[in-house]
């Protein structure tokens, strides 16, 4: 997995296929980086993700529930049609921002 | 050309298996011609399917997860299968959101994917013998419509 | 990290299968960090088992194909059964460009790749009762000795 | 499958994946084509083939036996590394010639 971390920002390069097999990994270190960078926004980098699915959901909404409490925000960058499908049907655009490019 | 052709796969229920059994699915439904889309639909089924046999059958032992696939005509039928836990209250169970692990991060939306990706989903549940669940899709609808339209 | 990791397959001896049964050890052997050339190897070693079973095995009739694979540390092991035909010499049978089936093209070098892709090859059969094909690779050596030398 | 005649040369555009399943098909319609456009010349176009084993190879002896006939002869191109060594570790090189583009 690949973090990037700019002052009280986490960004988090999610992996190809984010299924419960690597979320049980990205719950855990980015939970630690959270917690010694004082995080408040976490950005989900979706470019290279091809594959999601309710574990996904859970990532973020975990990670929501924790920079809710501490004042911060979540959003998503890089959704492909598929990631956005999932996105809205899970709901969790209702607490968390869908940056799109412009083309 | 065949009418049926069936799998049946028994695997160990680590979480690296999950991608294998959603692969495995997508490479034995090729030869119903789908769309990328649906492909997408049945792989993300699969994959609740088979994790929730991994977290809530199994609680994580390392137990056989059993996956039968059967296709027939334009029809897609899944079955997963695991000998674990068991649900107390299905219905309770398939509503949005309920999770018995929110400590691990579950976002209870599992069934709602199955529901929402497969034509079908019935899930019969025995608490302490384990849990089948049967999903069932037409494939090729969308492009059956459009024939029928653009003739 | 698990030791050992476990699958079988029951499928039916449809040719257009033959693409299923390979993509599905491919997809089962990603655990073990296999190269590019590796799971090519595999893959094609797969193909020759399972279309043998397909052709020689059930002479193109539908029945059920066995396939079961382990992994087990660095090294993948893999069966494939039918319960066919069955061969009368085996050592004949390995032999580079020997086939029984020239009239369907077929170029014998079916267990020479199967022999060359692959650590071990191992076949048991029985005329009338069916064949098993048992092969074996370890996956990441040139990666090892590389990374020995690279010290 | 995809076939080009041009004058007595057969091109047989090679599926992604070429088994078995796919192998009879082209043996079938190529053997077709041969009888009733006078081909001497078969080339292999491997230019979108992943996969070959040695079903593949028995598509190519087979042809090639037809063709050597009829006084023709049969050639690949566009093979990757792969597909020249499956070709020629089965030893049909030695029957049908590999024409590499130059880079
Ligand atoms: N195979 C199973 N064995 C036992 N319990 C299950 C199984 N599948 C689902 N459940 C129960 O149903 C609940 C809801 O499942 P689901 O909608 O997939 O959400 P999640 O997996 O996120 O909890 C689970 O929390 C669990 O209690
Ligand atoms: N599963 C099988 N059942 C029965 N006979 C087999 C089986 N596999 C191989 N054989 C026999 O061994 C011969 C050589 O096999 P192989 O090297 O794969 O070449 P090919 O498939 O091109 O004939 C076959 O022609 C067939 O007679």
């Amino acid at each position: 997995m690949k973090y990037q971390v700019q002052e009280n920002y986490l960004t988090i390069f999610l992996p190809g296929e984010l299924d419960h097999h690597n979320a049980e990994e990205i719950r855990k270190e980015s939970d630690h980086l959270i917690e010694h960078n004082h995080i408040r926004y976490v950005i989900f980098d979706f470019a290279d993700t091809k594959f999601c699915d309710s574990s996904g959901i859970g990532v973020i909404m975990g990670r929501y529930r924790k920079i809710y409490m501490l004042g911060g925000e979540v959003c998503a960058v890089h959704t492909s049609e598929r990631i956005r499908k999932i996105l809205t049907m899970s709901g969790v655009t209702k607490i968390m921002q869908i940056y799109e490019e412009e083309k | 050309m065949e009418n049926t052709n069936e799998m049946q796969i028994i695997f160990d229920s680590y979480s690296s298996n999950e991608s294998f059994a959603r692969v495995a699915v997508a490479a034995f439904m090729t030869s119903l011609n789908p769309t990328v889309e649906e492909v997408a639909d049945v792989k993300t089924a699969v994959s609740e399917a088979v994790t929730n046999a991994v977290i809530h059958g199994y609680e994580c032992r390392v137990e056989k997860i059993f996956l039968r696939c059967t296709t027939c005509e334009d029809t897609l039928e899944i079955e997963v299968e695991d000998h674990g836990k068991g649900i107390e209250d299905v219905t309770k169970a398939m509503e949005p959101l309920f999770t018995t692990r929110p400590e691990l991060d579950r976002s209870g939306m599992g069934f709602s994917f199955m529901t929402a990706f497969m034509d079908q989903v019935e899930v019969s549940s025995e608490p302490g013998k384990g849990t089948i669940v049967k999903m069932k899709k037409t494939i090729g609808k969308g492009r059956k419509i459009w024939t029928t339209q653009s003739l």
